[in-house]
């Protein structure tokens, strides 16, 4: 114990005289630094309810609870954070997709009562609900997968042009698995497809590999999945959760490379559904998707089924009006043998007559009618009549019957819908140059943006707020196509809207136009009362809700009805018929 | 009888007037149960002693006041829902336990090529800024059990800086949760080294006061110097790491022999001290202060400012890894932290067993050197071999 | 008064209006009777007596001794509050070291089984009034080991609880604010636990039995 | 003097001194964080503890045994204090000082240990008799020193009358014994850190060991009792302490600065200082301190 | 203390090569894996890892055991235990893997070779219900008190059946599964099942 050691400790007396460390009381409750993880917040608006917060965290301490208003869109369930179970990792914040989520820098929530620790952020306001502070998503950290994996081209965009065949190659087996990893399980897009599909659950199927499993599911409420697979509308992919922030999930894509994992269905399907339907028959007019899958789940309950189609094929719009490169013929004849195999019975080159109908109600139970839209609308410009101008719709089906189609040098296709982008590609394929013109900007255009993107890349011009004025014959067999730009206006709410800018005149010298702005439903074969009876203003036809027309035991579905003109919404209208039909003779178990 | 009577409870409760069903007493024992329930305790576990006067005779610690199951939970989590709680294996110290997680799940699914540099620079801070706090804490803590409350209120007060640096850098004060697979989960704040730098400062200022206080103090001298010496021979028999081994003057350490993270191209040395008593670990906490502080320095000079911190992550909700094995180490304040880790290719760990140096130092070592040891270093030893119950038990 | 509500047992303003349980020491009345005060003995007038409430309370409120008790996680944020940073002595908040001598039980964070047979141990060692403040989300409903099989899940069907004080871990400020919480409850004569857990011992003690399968503990409380 | 003023003079004095006792806890309390680097308890934490102290229950007795520890405690330690003349030359402040000696005195700081020391035991709790015996050890390590010194001091002065002893250092400073008498002060002051329980000397109530080893079953109102014991039989300490070696107070101005001066002398060693074990505490005291008290003794003989 | 065969070990160029290309001589062809620089993993029959272990203990540098554990391989009727052997001077380690028949949970204990064992072997004779024949503290609770159930790390015991049955939790909690409400709310439906 050397004295040096003994007087070295008083050192220490320094610090009696400066100033203590402490917080003063004044500040004691400092606030939390920028990102601390503090109380929970949540921007409701932004929240689509996907539940992803409440299946990563992995203290169950969120709930998802319904709440009275629910946006569009979304799930209309909402976070509840039990702080009786919070652990402030925030990992729920780090695997947002729609980055709603965050936590404020608030940590003083003291009460005597320990059922309050329980709130829904945003909902139930909350003093730090407007903090600025705290733990935010950080773009460089994601829990989630946000780049969808890349789908593999058949071949260089140069040589599509010259070839029909398929120009997507689909996913190989690691690929789809890893693409269907990415999948958060939200469900949102089971409320967005119109034929509620199972779309978790097929996915989950072929992340882990087992696609007779997937294919099954997929099957469930989806006679057509190929088909689906590859021109499928997707509205459930604008719903995805991870694609707010991120790709959305290549659903279409999972959905077909399922399916094409098996060359013989039947094989792989089962189905449990009672044979209840034996010794009732049903007709179904119109071979399109709509009336196949009437046809379809209603032969798999032991009814006898007759499918009537005009054309050599069927199939409808999904068999004409899709051009091969994207949905080659042997996939659809895939799906029709199914249902040929299943006990479907198909009448094709049979157009039903006025009398013939009434004979059909007279003859089976129920009828169903979908035979879509096939009259095409006007341009409502001078010079439609004149010999080069065509309409879209012959165009496709000629095309697809194996007529030849003519279309010459130089071709400008009006309008901005799959169909406009259809017949353009054709067009190209054909050897045409090829211009789109149409009357919005290239945001509003309704056409699947890939397509649009697939024609651009293919060589197709796009001339967007083109509004046409008239056609004229040049000399020469050629065509002189008159249009003015147009400025977008909004009005209101609503989309903005094209305005003529008056005064200017563009000219374009085509050999072809080729008119893509619509159909119009064509109801001439039915007898008259009947038309009468069950068709409404716009031509189309009105059903109940269970998909039954004014006209008892005649059913209805698909763009006759619901005109957003997509084959998933058909298949829809085919499955709330094959529940009508079932309840209408009497058969069902009702709810 | 089993010696294993684990019904008593802090201390003799003579008014329950229910004897301790089980025990007999030797008329020139008592028996004294040393926690949980007291101060002198680090955390949450006891140790039952035998005594005669202030010698301890004998004694067996108990543990599992603070089991939680966490190797049964993760057990049944997926990889991500793992991360938030292995950071409470180790309350003091969370950063280490982080890191092996992250660390053995990136080699068995082979995600560690993906670490980004400044991923990894930023882990290195980290770990090393956690190394730092807690032995500050500890230095404190060695000469608090001795009843000086002057350092360790300022150690504590130290550590206490070094946690808002923490707070700024992970947003949490104690569990930062911020190793984690593929990298660190946020990435520096703008001025965060300058700020960390004064907080460096600050604790250097200090240091000398701390010297005086502690290790030049003739009273801490005088009741640290040859107590509770770890024999030599014990070293490689108990598998001991960290300080309590470098106080033997036995130069290993984790960071240098088995390299990870940035620790190969940073430049520090392994301390060590002689005489493997209470003194000695204390000298080799407080040239590791000194070291680590250095080490911070260098970090902040040499981390690049630019750059991902995390690499891309597989969908965190469907993550699987391929079957396999392996044991990551890791060095924290106490000393070789490891992590046996096993996966069978499904989405959750398959097996996860926590390697701690307290493990050894806090149950073998521990009761080996009770018998004769005075009741009145009991706290300081169990602060020297830096006993972490919540790590033993998990 | 409410109805004693054994779902809710931690609604402490359902006190039931029985005598003291079945099976508590008779000296233990529900009248608070300490050294300055065997008032229930002596007619007052209301006034004096509020008043004399009143006063013991402040007292009560302005010295809370905490146990020295690191139960959980929670334990080492106590550190730095007791230490220099956030000194809580100078709110007259000071560490205890035996329960003999303390009046506030800091449960911080969850409670293993065996800790909590120590706990219960140690909380009827404290002379009353006492209190009990619950860190963090362990103590109300499980925490992050809600499916953990060796912690209880819900504090107060084993022990009554005065505050809660939410986070994982609450940070030395929200403890102090707790501690204010528990002060102020305290003066209002509002937090009292430890009187509902005198009434309802039994209620208790099944519950705690449930879980602590080797029991040796009295079974009253003194 | 009267007997009866005199008594009501002592009481008042004596509740005064428990008072200013309180205070300089507080202030310890204060100066000790400040050290720490903290603001502390405010200065009348004291009071609030006591008054909080009073109003908690009882809910424990370990016999009647236990609950007198505090009364002898708080006994012994008002029988220094009003031992001791407070300020010279002042009748009504000198307590019973003209009827007890130094002896006396020590009796009852004995028998207050030593009550307490019996109360403790009975509490059953193993902490209790280990803090007994820590605390009894070392009680008799600074009595030795601290016996040295007070022989020098009765010795110089040929009585055990502290009044006596006061009234030889009535010449100047220089003649206080602290001067006059070097070495016996350094034992007197080297065994009152002993006394006073701070740093290094704490071992016996160590809360890190024995959680407030002796007093760990006592509660509320004993705890109390206890309060006011140590503060009186501090000041009573203090107070002797001047007498016999700062020469006594003339007026309660300088009799106040100079017991938190002396009280200070521990807080001051103990605010850096880890504690000693008890055998090295014992050892401590039995070497430089009776060293020192050996040679006060020796220089006592010297000067005479 | 041991007669420690330094030997010609700290001169291979790869320590974790030389050793097990020694094990393999001497006690067999066990499957080895060389998963990193430090890291060697052997598997190695229940009959052979006591005389390999006592090997490693007392002739060769490998005197270090860094941990044991127990893996529950339900599906195969197997317990795996772990031993993590370090030679710390040669920062090389070896994991040696043994399969146990599950319904004959029982091994050898290591308590002889290493000290430390015997808390290894207590902890997974309690979480595992592993029995090591002559270690001092079998059977005695280590972590648990008053457990009454199955040993807790066995895959078959199901923690949360055991937490529902045990520890009862705040009522009031309702969850809705997004997956499934959106799913019901919107009239999802099979038609082939």
């Amino acid at each position: 114990m050397s004295l040096k050691n003994v007087i070295a400790p008083f050192s220490a007396w320094a610090r009696a005289v400066q100033k203590p460390f402490t917080v003063p009381t004044a500040e004691t409750f400092r606030p939390g630094a920028d990102r601390y993880r503090g109380w929970h917040i949540n921007d409701t608006e932004q929240c689509i309810g996907c539940g992803t917060c409440s299946d990563i965290c992995q203290n169950s301490a969120i709930d998802m609870k319904p709440v009275d208003e629910p946006n569009k869109g979304d799930s209309g369930l909402r976070p509840l954070v039990d702080y009786g179970r919070c652990c402030w990792c925030a990992l729920c914040v780090d695997v947002c997709p729609s980055g709603s989520l965050g936590l404020s820098s608030n940590y003083i929530w003291i009460d005597r009562d320990p059922d309050v620790f329980r709130y829904i952020p945003g909902v139930d306001r909350k003093e730090w609900d407007s903090d600025e502070k705290g733990w935010r998503k950080d773009d460089g950290f994601n829990l989630v997968d946000p780049d969808r994996v890349p789908m593999p081209m058949m071949m260089p965009v140069e040589d599509r042009v010259k070839t029909w065949a398929e120009v997507v190659l689909g996913y190989t087996e690691a690929e789809a698995r890893a693409e269907a990893a990415r999948c958060v399980e939200c469900g949102l897009c089971v409320a967005a497809c119109p034929a509620h599909m199972h779309i978790p659950d097929y996915i989950a199927a072929i992340r882990d590999g087992h696609y007779d499993v997937a294919v099954n599911h997929i099957y469930d409420n989806n006679p057509l999945p190929e088909m689906c697979g590859k021109v499928c509308t997707r509205r459930c992919e604008d719903v995805c959760s991870i694609g707010v922030n991120g790709d959305p999930l290549a659903i279409r894509w999972l959905k077909r490379f399922a399916t094409e994992q098996f060359s013989d269905l039947s094989a792989v399907l089962s189905h449990e559904q009672p044979q209840i339907g034996t010794g009732k028959s049903v007709a179904v007019i119109g071979g399109g998707p709509g009336g196949l899958t009437t046809a379809f789940y209603l032969a798999v309950r032991g009814f006898k089924v007759t499918v009537f189609e005009a054309l050599p094929q069927v199939g409808g719009a999904t068999f004409f009006g899709i051009p091969k490169y994207r949905f080659p013929l042997g996939s659809l004849e895939k799906q029709i043998k199914l249902m040929t195999d299943w006990g479907v019975e198909i009448k094709t080159n049979h157009k039903v007559e006025p009398d013939e109908f009434k004979q059909l109600q007279q003859d089976y139970d129920a009828i169903y009618i979908g035979t879509g839209l096939l009259k095409p609308s006007s341009l409502r410009a001078e010079g439609e009549d004149l010999p080069g101008v065509m309409p879209a719709i012959e165009m496709l089906i000629d095309h697809h019957l194996g007529k030849t189609v003519e279309v010459g040098q130089h071709v400008v296709v009006v309008g901005g819908g799959n169909v406009a982008i259809d017949a353009a590609r054709i067009s190209r394929r054909l050897g045409a140059e090829v211009t789109i013109a149409y009357r919005r900007r290239l945001e509003d255009m309704p056409a699947d943006y890939e397509e649009i993107e697939d024609a651009e890349a293919e060589g197709v011009h796009l001339m967007t707020q083109n509004i046409p004025l008239r056609v004229e014959q040049l000399p020469g067999g050629r065509l002189d196509f008159i249009w003015g730009p147009a400025e977008m206006i909004s009005e209101g709410g609503g989309r903005p809207r094209p305005k003529l800018i008056e005064g200017i005149e563009n000219h374009l010298a085509v050999d072809k136009v080729i008119v893509a702005i619509g159909q119009k439903p064509d109801l001439r074969w039915l007898p008259a009362d009947v038309a009468e009876q069950i068709s409404n203003s716009w031509g189309g036809i009105t059903c109940d809700e269970n998909g039954m027309t004014a006209a008892p035991g005649v059913f209805a579905g698909g763009d006759l009805v619901n005109s957003t003109a997509d084959a998933i919404s058909a298949i829809a209208d085919g499955l709330k018929a094959v529940d009508g039909i079932i309840n209408y003779l009497g058969l069902g178990t009702k709810p | 009888m089993s010696v294993f009577d684990y019904t008593t409870q802090p201390g003799f409760d003579l008014i329950s007037e229910t004897p301790n069903a089980g025990t007999t007493v030797d008329p020139k024992e008592v028996q004294l149960w040393f926690g949980p329930q007291h101060p002198g305790i680090t955390g949450n576990m006891s140790v039952q002693l035998w005594l005669e006067g202030d010698t301890i005779k004998r004694g067996i610690t108990h543990v599992g006041y603070l089991h939680r199951g966490f190797e049964k939970l993760m057990e049944r989590r997926k990889f991500i829902q793992s991360f938030p709680i292995v950071c409470r294996m180790c309350v003091a110290e969370p950063d280490t336990t982080e890191y092996l997680l992250a660390s053995s799940l990136e080699e068995l699914s082979g995600l560690d090529q993906a670490v980004p540099e400044k991923g990894q620079w930023l882990r290195t801070l980290v770990m090393e800024m956690s190394r730092l706090q807690v032995t500050l804490m500890v230095m404190g803590g060695q000469v608090g059990t001795m009843g000086m409350g002057t350092a360790p209120n300022w150690t504590y007060t130290l550590r206490d800086f070094l946690l808002d640096s923490f707070e700024e850098l992970t947003g949490g004060r104690v569990y930062h949760m911020y190793i984690t697979y593929g990298g660190v989960r946020r990435d520096l704040t703008p001025g965060f080294a300058q700020r960390l730098e004064a907080t460096l400062d600050r604790i250097e200022e200090r240091l000398p006061y701390l010297d005086d206080l502690i290790l030049n103090s003739a009273v801490f001298q005088q009741r640290t110097q040859g107590v509770s010496v770890v024999p030599a021979e014990w070293a490689d028999e108990l598998g001991i790491t960290g300080p309590v081994l470098r106080a033997m003057g036995v130069a290993r350490d984790t960071r240098r022999d088995y390299p990870y993270l940035k620790y190969p191209e940073l430049d520090f040395k392994v301390c060590t001290a002689t005489g493997s008593d209470i003194y000695a670990r204390t000298q080799v906490r407080r040239a590791e202060i000194a070291e680590s502080i250095h080490i911070i320095r260098q970090i902040l000079q040499m981390m690049p400012q630019e750059g991902p911190y995390c690499a891309k992550l597989p969908n965190m909700l469907t993550w699987t890894i391929p079957a396999g094995s392996t044991y990551v180490r890791a060095e924290s304040s106490r000393g070789e932290m490891g992590f046996v880790m096993v996966t069978d290719g499904s989405d959750t760990i398959r097996r996860v067993h926590l390697r701690g140096p307290s493990y050894t130092n806090a149950v073998t070592i521990l009761e080996r050197m009770l018998p004769g040891m005075n009741i009145a270093d009991l706290s300081a030893t169990m602060v020297s071999l830096q006993t972490c119950p919540p790590e033993i038990e998990r | 008064m409410k109805k004693f509500d054994p779902d809710r047992p931690w609604d402490l303003t359902t006190l039931p209006t029985t005598m003291a349980p079945q099976g508590s020491r008779p000296h233990a009345p529900v009248e608070d009777q300490c050294f300055l005060g065997a008032e229930a003995d002596i007619k007052q007038p209301p006034k004096l007596q509020e008043a004399v409430a009143t006063i013991k309370n402040w007292f009560r409120a302005s010295s809370l001794n905490v146990l020295a008790f690191g139960t959980g996680c929670g334990a080492i944020e106590l550190r730095p509050l007791s230490t220099s940073r956030f000194d809580m002595s100078r709110f007259g908040i000071p560490g205890a070291p035996t329960p003999r001598q303390s009046n506030v039980f800091i449960i911080s964070g969850y409670l293993s089984v065996k800790t909590l047979t120590r706990v219960i141990r140690c909380y009827e060692q404290m002379p009353d009034p006492k209190w009990v403040v619950a860190l963090g989300s362990c103590t109300i409903n499980g925490g992050m080991y809600w499916d953990s099989y060796n912690t209880i899940k819900v504090l107060d069907l084993y022990l009554p609880v005065d505050v809660y004080v939410s986070g994982c871990m609450p940070r030395p400020e929200a403890l102090i604010a707790g501690f204010q919480y528990l002060m102020d409850d305290v003066k209002k004569g509002k937090a009292n636990g430890w009187h509902h857990y005198l009434e309802n011992l039994e209620w208790y003690r099944e519950n705690q039995k449930q879980v602590i399968t080797d029991w040796d503990l009295p079974n009253y409380n003194w | 003097m009267e007997l009866f003023p005199k008594i009501g003079w002592t009481l008042l004095s004596l509740f005064v001194a428990i008072n200013y006792g309180f205070l300089i806890n507080g202030l310890i309390r204060k100066v000790m964080a400040r050290i720490q680097g903290r603001f502390g308890p405010p200065l009348w934490q004291p009071y609030i503890d006591m008054g909080k102290l009073l109003v908690q229950r009882n809910s424990i007795m370990h016999g009647y045994m236990h609950w007198l520890g505090p009364i002898f405690r708080s006994v012994g330690g008002m029988g220094v204090y009003v031992l001791v003349p407070v300020v010279i030359g002042e009748p009504r402040l000198a307590g019973f000082s003209d009827m007890g000696d130094l002896l006396l005195m020590m009796y009852f700081m004995f028998f207050g240990s030593l009550g307490m020391a019996l109360g403790a035991g009975d509490a059953g709790h193993p902490h209790s008799p280990i803090g007994v015996s820590r605390g009894l050890s070392q009680m008799t390590a600074f009595e030795m020193p601290f016996i040295l010194a007070v022989v020098a001091l009765a010795a110089h002065v040929g009585s055990f009358d502290i009044n006596a002893i006061i009234a030889t250092q009535q010449h100047g400073v220089l003649s206080w014994n602290l001067f006059a008498n070097p070495f016996a002060s350094a034992a007197a002051f080297l065994a009152l850190l002993g006394m006073n329980m701070y740093a290094p000397f704490n071992i016996v109530g160590a809360p890190t060991e024995i959680p407030v080893g002796p007093a760990t079953e006592y509660q509320n109102s004993y705890l109390s009792l206890m309060m006011i014991g140590r503060s009186a039989l501090a000041i009573g300490k203090m107070v002797m302490f001047m007498d016999l070696f700062l020469g006594g107070a003339h007026s309660i101005g300088a009799a106040v600065v100079k017991i938190l001066a002396i009280y200070f002398w521990s807080v001051f060693v103990g605010a850096v200082f880890p504690r000693f074990r008890t055998e090295q505490s014992v050892r401590f005291f039995l070497r430089w301190p009776t060293a020192f008290g050996v040679a006060g003794v020796l220089l006592t003989q010297w000067v005479r | 203390m041991f007669d420690i065969n330094h030997g010609n070990l700290d001169d291979s160029p790869d320590v974790g090569q030389e050793i097990v290309r020694r094990i393999h001589d001497r006690f067999g062809d066990f499957p080895a894996r060389f998963q990193k620089a430090d890291l060697v993993r052997l598997d190695v029959p229940q009959k052979d890892i006591i005389p390999v272990l006592s090997w490693l203990r007392t002739e060769t540098p490998f005197v270090q055991l860094t941990h044991l554990t127990a893996v529950d391989w339900l599906e195969d009727g197997q317990f795996e235990l772990m031993y993590l052997v370090t030679a710390p001077d040669l920062m090389v380690s070896l994991h040696l893997c043994v399969r146990l028949d599950r319904a004959k949970a029982e091994a050898e204990s290591v308590f002889n070779l290493w000290l430390q064992a015997e808390t290894y072997e207590q902890e997974i004779n309690e979480m595992f219900g592993i029995h090591f024949p002559g270690s001092p503290r079998q059977g005695v609770p280590f972590i648990l008190e008053g457990w009454r159930d199955m040993p807790p790390m066995r895959r078959d015991f199901d923690t949360v059946a055991y937490c529902d049955r045990t520890h009862p939790v705040r009522p009031g909690r309702e969850h809705q599964d997004s997956r499934v409400y959106v799913g019901r709310k919107f009239g999802e439906k099979g038609y082939l099942k």
